[in-house]
């Protein structure tokens, strides 16, 4: 029935069961959507957050999805200022993650807030020395450059391509995609940054205050270099996933293996530097407070943050993928690479649960108690949401976009040779041009 | 800081004598009558329970029966932030300027109608002076008449702490110069809770006036503040000629509260 | 979309792309300028013209004053109704007591007047003036410090209300509930006189120009408490 | 079609286009967030003309008096009165919340009348006119029976013009019956009386004194007038300093230079302790043993006897060296001043050992003088012409009171509340037709609140002058609501246990808000609707002309300034009114059928309540839980610490010893049961108190007032409290009872 | 944001932050003028298709 937006020569299930598939997931949608009515129209009564919990649950899954969606600032940094060409292949799916993940950042945000109506003042009445206005300049500036990257996507439709604006539009941006690109790895290294920076320079919050230069704290270069890290193996874990789910092979070993390989570099060295921050903190910085790391990871009445924390964020989280990735065994063999992109990500998650959640957890008067928070269904609700809302989007977007260059190559329909003839040609061509070379193993 | 000392330029700030202090709320009660503060059917859960000004009690940690206790209250501490430049913790956080540090009197502010509610303040705040009106304030029929006019009501959604009664500051500025004044008298502004201490172990002023109280009552050898440590240089100072009740307004490691036990048995 | 409709739709794609209806582009373009300045003109009308219609109400003072002929009457020129308490704040619109004081009984017999007497002096009713200046509750506003410490005119901010003869409309946003006389006059927020406009801007533009208290940490200017509550 | 859509494109892009240049989605957005800065259901304070008003507050015997901020004709704030004697610009936490009670829904708007069963809550509207009609012809109709004496008046107040308005009308009316709770004021009271043959209150000049050895008294959490001790302690510790004799760290335990644990119950013989150090190292003022008092020898010998150190220490559990210590102390310091009364004094308590408290400061002599202990005379400008009452009257008056108050057993005692329950229920004496209620609310109050319960619903009518829908309120028959005192002329003769007689005049500050009048205009209403010589004893026109009348040349005084005090009083010697002309350290005016020891201080053993269970449970008083009238204002729960109520549970205070042994950890629930009822608590760990015994909060468990009010938050304790009655005044001297506690 | 806001100062950190939030936007704004401003040139004016064979 919608054959005619389907991209030519792949191969996609049935009408019915996707929108079963879809309505499955608006289903989840729903329930987030009504949840987040209720926090707009209620309040944040709808909520278990409190007076010592001010942010909570919602800001560490802002933090978490804007880390891991750090995927398309990174690879669109190799791909379009470092010129690696191989990543063509994945730069559409690591921008539509992007997307997802700073789009459902900023619904986050336009819920977590008290106000929501007044929200425009964080740019109306900025103060530039809060980095949480760094945070929204930036991530909303950089929406607008993930919007302008995937817009080309959509545009690439097969229905939409034939009208001839929007053709030469794709093609337009398609042309400048690298100034773009540039623009948004600028922003996207500040406002990570800025991100990290929300939690270091909190003065009155030693577990989160770092010592830093001018007036980035040391956290302010761990997100940014972490997401970087880590934001590739999202695009690699997801990319997995859908080959799972769609049970055919959508991008080459080389890229993911090429792609994993900067990760586990970036990831190792990210690692080192946390532990030497963790030192530094730790041994420097904390007492120079009266306080010492085990107040920090303690079993004290209230606190369920023990060292295991720590222990699944630096090493389980960071030390052991990092490994994985950097030997060439860990890249190319299957299981081992599903564990390291998954524990890499489970511990960037970790890092950003720790740098809000434990942060406020941990009282810093000493008359005071651990504070403990459990998230209402609401904040659930509205955490899956953005879940759900990406399912869709990927969904709707693998099945009408063509977002995997090499799908038709990887999965030809017998019996449609004309097709594959065609794809053919499309890539000597390119060769021809130099514009888009063909990923190849020797490229590495 | 001294050479701020003028009619013009103040450092408001209070001492509270923990030694005087009797942890009975009235304070509490007199600042939320004065400032308008809302309350619930159900208050008990005090992490969601406003209070500009809230008494903790301490404990030496001691079994019985050696135990001893000591209330001790929390207003907000208008922080000066590092080097006395108003960069206080929560101040220098507020993405939309919602709250600001006058170097006129030292007082921290927040503006309700600025406020968007995003809590990074609260976040910022190591002493939890700021509150964040979950629910919209709602008073019992008929209660909503004794309201007072100098205090805007707040609205749900945005944060709002102690302002060390601002608006009698105002006020009494304003009597000031219909009287040909510039400037006013210590006694002219006082906040609501110095004010209603039934023991009177809340003294407020001009932390740089050398005529007013405070001055040399902040200089006393049991004076301390609420983790200064952090830098943070809070206006309230505390008195107690307890040990411990002074170690607890800071965090120390084992070897300086060592250090600070035999410093005392020496003195 | 039916599918038919489609196919037409890709029928002409594939003509226009072979260039056969070149000729007629320039036509269209035309036709197609002319529709955006058609929609550009309705919309800045909606925009400029029925929009401050529809956003500002008016509301009808209890009856008409006439400030010029009190002024005549009185001392003490704005004052002598606006006065100073003791305390230092600031008495605003007179008290229903205030004008009894002058108009125990009728004088004049104007029809304002006959209504003040009837409706308001026989019931012993408070008239429930619309203030036009009156800031929202989130502002403290001192008169003292402004009118005595500060020694300016009533005009700076009143303009010449106390020379009028009879009461402008009440105007005010139906979505902010602020008077006309705070929000601006002029929708697009020119400001001619002093008093057009009382905004927070307005009242931190004086106070910058004449260097009053400009000590805020965060902007370097008033402090957010100097006017705020 | 092609060109219509384009044309339509088009025509979308210069709407947004123009839209965008126009002043209205800026402005939009921008009224938009001002329209949430000004909610129309967040209430905007109307501005006016600022005021301060000086009156009297009346919410708790302090006496303290208080500024009301107006606005207008709306009062904003209740602050301390500057240069008032008792408090001094200061205010404690409920004379602070005061508005609340003025501005509640709370409050009862006009005259009800019970409609539905009693308790059940369904009233009616009624005229004032029917409500004293039906109110005057109820009391004629039983008095018309003849049986005048089964008419009860239960006031908050003892003194003061409306308590004799109610006492008066009782008197011409033939009813004796006119009772007042006790607290340890009575005790003290009748202390005084054995002791000093006075009859006088007791008052402390702790802003004077150098040492204050307190025996388990709150004096910091709402005993006396908590102001004024509050400034004076605050004073002590800095020149002076307070010791603390009682089982749990209170607040008073926290503040003071040392806290001594002691077995609870076992004060007075840790009182007889220090005699027994004092007189054996002869540390005491000899030369006023030997001139003012009388009985020393036999009281010595008593004390030599059975209160050596080490005996004590047994009885109480505190280390004998310890007692040696604070003997010595207090016997060095020059004005010491020893103190008994648990708590707030809420509960009279046992009169030998405010005897021997007396007998303590006797030994240095510390009475009526700077820093001592002050026999303050009762205020005596009430001055009326004597009541005639006729024969009916009298009749009535020669029954004899239902609590056998003035009775052989309990000779000098004039009203013993605490008993009035037990004989209703007993069923042995008269019976009571009707009770009148003003300024009080037994139903809460009361120790054994089932047993007073069982008691009023075999009362057949009861009038409640309250201003609240309390509890005793909603159990009654027909409601005259008092305007509060924020709205009301009364005077206000009590400064708790303050050392000088003052008087204050509490006066309208704002008009009424409800249709209300005042008890003492409904006094004189109803007895001038009997006529006769009942109406002849209220010959005022109204309430007003009666205090204006009473007061004489002070009401002017007071209404400009609220109080007067003789700023001169001299207490007299504390020995000029006993038959010996001293101070006796041995009583003579006492039943002493039962006890060889009736007469002289001693430790007794009353034993508690409940043969059953291995704890004791002690309640625990704190400022911002009101225990007395009126419930805790909104802001008071507010103040609440979640270690005392925790949503809908009352939190009790164990040992973590005694958790241990429990099983029972932080916030867990537990059952408690007395031999009066049951409650189920959550428990919190505190070190501060001794193992095996239960503090739990007073205070809680309203089951009248609304929500906001602390109805249905807690458990009253007197649920789980009981009486003990004392031998000699008949005065409940239960301090705590015994309780079995588990797990839940 | 803007210099006409009440927060506004002309100082370092404006300078910096709102320095590279310009140059950000401008740039965008920019690039996407001139990619839809060439769109609709190439759509309207020049002959379709041209470049349909370049792409992809």
């Amino acid at each position: 029935m919608d054959s005619d937006l389907i991209p030519k020569g792949v191969q996609r299930c049935s009408l019915g069961k996707f929108l079963l598939w879809i309505s499955a997931c608006g289903f989840v949608l729903a329930i987030g959507v009504y949840a987040m009515i209720l926090c707009w129209l209620k309040g944040l009564n709808q909520t278990n957050m409190n007076d010592a919990y001010g942010f909570a649950l919602w800001i560490w899954a802002d933090l978490a999805i804007i880390a891991l969606g750090g995927g398309a600032f990174f690879t669109g940094f190799l791909r379009y200022i470092i010129g690696i060409k191989e990543l063509k292949n994945i730069i559409n799916y690591a921008v539509l993650i992007g997307f997802i993940c700073y789009s459902s950042a900023l619904l986050i945000l336009a819920i977590d807030i008290g106000q929501p109506l007044r929200g425009w003042f964080i740019f109306w009445h900025a103060n530039v020395h809060s980095m949480l206005t760094e945070v929204a300049f930036c991530l909303t500036v950089y929406f607008a450059v993930l919007t302008i990257e995937y817009i080309p996507l959509v545009l690439e439709n097969r229905k939409i391509d034939k009208i001839p604006f929007f053709h030469n539009l794709s093609h337009n941006m398609h042309e400048i995609m690298a100034v773009f690109a540039a623009t948004g790895a600028f922003l996207s290294f500040f406002h990570q940054g800025s991100l990290g920076g929300v939690a270091g320079v909190l003065f009155g919050r030693p577990f989160g205050f770092r010592e830093g230069i001018l007036i980035w704290p040391w956290t302010f270069f761990l997100f940014t270099w972490s997401a970087a890290a880590v934001g590739p193996c999202f695009t690699i874990l997801i990319t997995k996933i859908t080959e799972k789910v769609t049970r055919k092979k959508l991008v080459k070993d080389n890229v993911i293996e090429l792609l994993a390989k900067i990760s586990g570099w970036m990831l190792l060295t990210y690692i080192i530097a946390k532990l030497i921050d963790t030192y530094y903190w730790a041994f420097h910085t904390a007492p120079g407070m009266g306080l010492t790391l085990a107040q920090f990871y303690t079993s004290d009445p209230g606190s369920v943050y023990g060292y295991w924390i720590l222990f699944l964020e630096v090493v389980i989280g960071g030390i052991v993928p990092a490994l994985i990735l950097v030997t060439k065994f860990g890249r190319t063999n299957k299981i081992a690479l599903w564990i390291a992109i998954t524990l890499a990500c489970i511990g960037i998650c970790t890092n950003r649960w720790v740098m809000v959640l434990q942060l406020l957890a941990m009282p810093v008067m000493t008359f005071q108690s651990w504070f403990t928070y459990f998230p209402s269904w609401q904040e659930i609700a509205t955490t899956i949401l953005p879940v759900a809302y990406g399912a869709i989007l990927i969904s709707i977007s693998y099945r009408y976009l063509p977002i995997f260059p090499q799908e038709r190559e990887l999965n030809p329909i017998p019996g449609e040779e004309a097709e594959v003839e065609t794809v053919e040609k499309e890539e000597k061509k390119e060769l021809a041009t130099g514009d888009l070379s063909p990923a190849t193993e020797t490229a590495t | 800081m001294e050479k701020g000392h003028n009619t013009t330029f103040k450092r408001y700030g209070m001492v509270i004598d923990l030694d005087k202090c009797t942890g009975c709320g009235a304070c509490m009660v007199a600042c939320m009558q004065e400032n308008n503060v809302p309350f619930k059917k159900d208050e008990t859960d005090k992490i969601r329970s406003i209070t500009w000004i809230r008494v903790y009690k301490l404990n030496n940690g001691k079994p019985y029966p050696d135990t001893e206790i000591c209330y001790l209250p929390r207003p907000c501490q208008h922080c000066s932030g590092m080097g006395d430049h108003g960069h206080s913790p929560c101040v220098s956080v507020c993405p939309a300027t919602a709250t600001d540090y006058g170097m006129d009197t030292g007082i921290v502010s927040q503006i309700y109608t600025r406020c968007f509610g995003c809590r990074y303040c609260m976040v910022a705040c190591p002493y939890h002076v700021r509150h964040f009106n979950w629910w919209d304030p709602v008073w019992p029929e008929g209660m909503e008449n004794y309201l007072s006019p100098n205090v805007s009501v707040r609205m749900r959604g945005v944060v709002e702490k102690c302002s060390f009664c601002y608006h009698r500051y105002q006020l009494a500025r304003e009597r000031a110069f219909v009287q040909g004044r510039k400037d006013i008298e210590e006694h002219e502004y006082q906040t609501a809770c110095t004010q209603a201490c039934p023991a009177k172990a809340i003294t407020f002023g001009d932390l740089i006036n050398p005529a007013h109280a405070v001055y040399e009552l902040k200089n006393s050898p049991n004076a301390f503040q609420l983790l200064e440590r952090l830098q943070t240089y809070p206006k309230v100072y505390y008195l107690s000629d307890r040990l411990w009740v002074r170690m607890a307004g800071d965090n120390y490691l084992e070897e300086e509260k060592r250090e600070m036990a035999q410093a005392k048995i020496k003195r | 979309m039916s599918a038919s409709e489609e196919k037409t739709k890709e029928v002409s794609e594939e003509t226009a792309g072979k260039g056969a209806d070149k000729s007629k582009e320039p036509s269209n373009a035309g036709i197609i300028f002319i529709f955006f300045v058609l929609g550009l003109g309705v919309s800045i009308m909606v925009g400029w013209i029925l929009f401050p219609k529809v956003l500002y109400s008016q509301k009808e003072q209890p009856f008409d004053f006439n400030h010029e002929n009190h002024m005549l009457m009185v001392d003490n020129g704005c004052q002598s109704c606006h006065f100073f308490r003791e305390d230092g704040t600031f008495s605003g619109a007179p008290k229903l007591e205030q004008c009894i004081d002058c108009h125990y009984d009728i004088h004049g017999g104007s029809e304002d007047e006959i209504i003040f007497h009837e409706q308001y002096v026989a019931n012993n009713l408070e008239v429930p003036w619309l203030i036009y200046y009156k800031q929202p509750n989130c502002v403290f506003f001192s008169h003292a410090a402004h009118v005595i410490n500060a020694e300016m005119d009533c005009r700076t901010c009143h303009g010449d209300i106390g020379e009028s003869t009879s009461l402008p409309v009440y105007e005010y946003n139906r979505l902010s509930s602020y008077s006309r006389n705070i929000w601006g006059q002029n929708i697009a927020g020119l400001k001619r006189n002093t008093w057009d406009r009382m905004k927070m801007s307005d009242c931190s533009d004086c106070h910058q120009r004449n260097n009053v208290n400009q000590n805020s940490v965060q902007t370097l200017k008033g402090p957010c408490f100097v006017c705020h509550k | 079609m092609k060109l219509s859509r384009r044309c339509f494109l088009s025509f979308s892009l210069g709407t947004t286009v123009g839209i965008t240049l126009s002043p209205l989605p800026w402005k939009i957005t921008d009224d938009l967030s001002i329209w949430t800065q000004n909610w129309p259901w967040t209430p905007v304070p109307r501005d006016g003309a600022y005021s301060l008003e000086n009156s009297a507050c009346t919410l708790c015997p302090g006496g303290c008096g208080i500024s009301v901020r107006k606005v207008d004709h709306r009062a904003v704030k209740i602050d301390g009165m500057k240069d008032h004697p008792v408090n001094d610009g200061g205010i404690c936490i409920l004379g602070a919340s005061g508005l609340q009670y003025l501005y509640g829904p709370f409050r009862l708007p006009s005259p009800l009348k019970r409609v539905g069963e009693r308790g059940e809550g369904r009233w009616k509207n009624i005229s004032w006119k029917q409500a004293l009609t039906e109110v005057s012809e109820k009391l004629s109709e039983i008095r018309s029976n003849g049986e005048p004496e089964k008419v009860a008046v239960i006031s908050g107040k003892k003194e003061g013009t409306i308590a004799c308005l109610l006492e008066r009308f009782l008197t011409v009316y033939g009813s004796p019956n006119f009772m007042t709770p006790s607290t340890v004021e009575d005790s003290y009271e009748a202390a005084l009386h054995l002791m000093q043959g006075s009859r006088a209150s007791v008052g402390f000049d702790f802003e004077n004194a150098d040492f204050v050895l307190s025996f388990g008294s709150g004096i910091l959490e709402g005993w006396g007038s908590p102001v004024k001790i509050f400034q004076a302690i605050g004073k002590l510790k800095k020149d002076g300093s307070v010791i603390q004799v009682e089982p749990r760290l209170s607040n008073t335990a926290a503040k003071s230079d040392r806290w001594v644990p002691i077995n609870p119950g076992t004060e007075a013989a840790m009182i007889m302790g220090v005699a027994h150090v004092i007189i054996r190292e002869k540390l005491y003022d000899e030369n006023f043993i030997n001139t003012s008092t009388s009985g020393f020898q036999k009281y010595q010998s008593l004390v030599m006897e059975d209160y050596s150190p080490e005996k004590v220490s047994v009885i109480t559990g505190i280390a004998s060296s310890q007692i040696v210590a604070i003997a010595r102390e207090f016997a060095k310091a020059s004005k010491p001043i020893a103190i008994c009364g648990r708590g707030e004094g809420r509960i009279a308590g046992n009169v030998h050992e405010t005897m021997a408290v007396l007998a303590l400061n006797a030994l240095k002599g510390n009475f009526n003088r700077e820093g001592g202990l002050w026999s303050v005379p009762k205020p005596d400008y009430i001055k009326w012409a004597e009541a005639k009452p006729d024969q009916t009257a009298l009749e009535g008056l020669e029954k004899g009171r239902i609590d056998g108050a003035g009775s052989k057993e309990y000779p000098f005692m004039t009203s013993l509340l605490d008993r009035f329950p037990k004989m209703i229920n007993e069923e042995n004496s008269y019976g009571i037709q009707a009770l009148l209620v003003s300024n009080a609310n037994p139903l809460y109050t009361m120790p054994d609140t089932e047993a007073v319960k069982k008691a009023f619903e075999k009362i057949p009518y009861i009038v409640s002058f309250s201003s609240f829908m309390d509890e005793t309120a909603q159990f009654s028959d027909i409601l005259l609501p008092n305007p509060i005192y924020l709205e009301r002329y009364e005077d206000v003769p009590t400064a708790a246990m303050y050392k000088k007689p003052v008087l204050n005049l509490t006066k309208p500050v704002v008009k009424p808000l409800h249709n209300t009048i005042n008890t003492g205009d409904i006094i004189i209403k109803i007895a001038k609707s009997f006529g006769g010589s009942i109406a002849d004893a209220f010959k005022w026109r109204d309430y007003e002309t009666c205090l204006k009348e009473t007061l004489g040349a002070q009401w002017e005084i007071l209404k400009k300034q609220v109080v007067t005090e003789d700023k001169n009083f001299v207490a007299n010697s504390p020995a000029l009114e006993t038959n010996a002309g001293k101070f006796q350290f041995v009583a003579d005016d006492v039943n002493k059928s039962q006890n060889s020891k009736a007469g002289i201080p001693h430790f007794e053993d009353l034993g508690i309540n409940g043969a059953a269970g291995n704890f004791v449970l002690i309640p625990y008083d704190s400022m911002p839980l009101s225990t007395g009238y009126v419930a805790s204002a909104p802001f008071m729960l507010k103040v609440v610490s979640d270690k005392a109520l925790y949503h809908q549970d009352t939190v009790v205070q164990i040992n973590p010893e005694t958790a241990l042994i429990l099983g029972l950890k932080e916030g867990s629930y537990a059952n408690l049961e007395t031999s009066v009822g049951s409650a189920r608590v959550k428990v919190t760990l505190y070190d501060g108190i001794m193992p095996n015994v239960i503090a739990m909060p007073s205070g809680l468990g309203h089951t009248a007032y609304d929500d906001y009010m602390g109805n249905g938050k807690g458990v009253n304790i007197n649920q789980v409290l009981g009486v003990v009655e004392d031998p000699v005044t008949g005065l409940n001297a239960a301090w705590g009872i015994r309780a079995k506690f588990s797990k839940a | 944001m803007f210099p006409f806001a009440f927060e506004w100062i002309w100082d370092m950190g404006h300078y910096v932050f709102h320095g590279g939030l310009w140059y950000a936007l401008s740039i965008i704004g920019a690039g996407m003028t001139y990619c839809i401003g060439k769109a609709a040139y190439d759509t309207l004016i020049q002959e379709k298709g041209s470049h349909e064979d370049e792409h992809h």
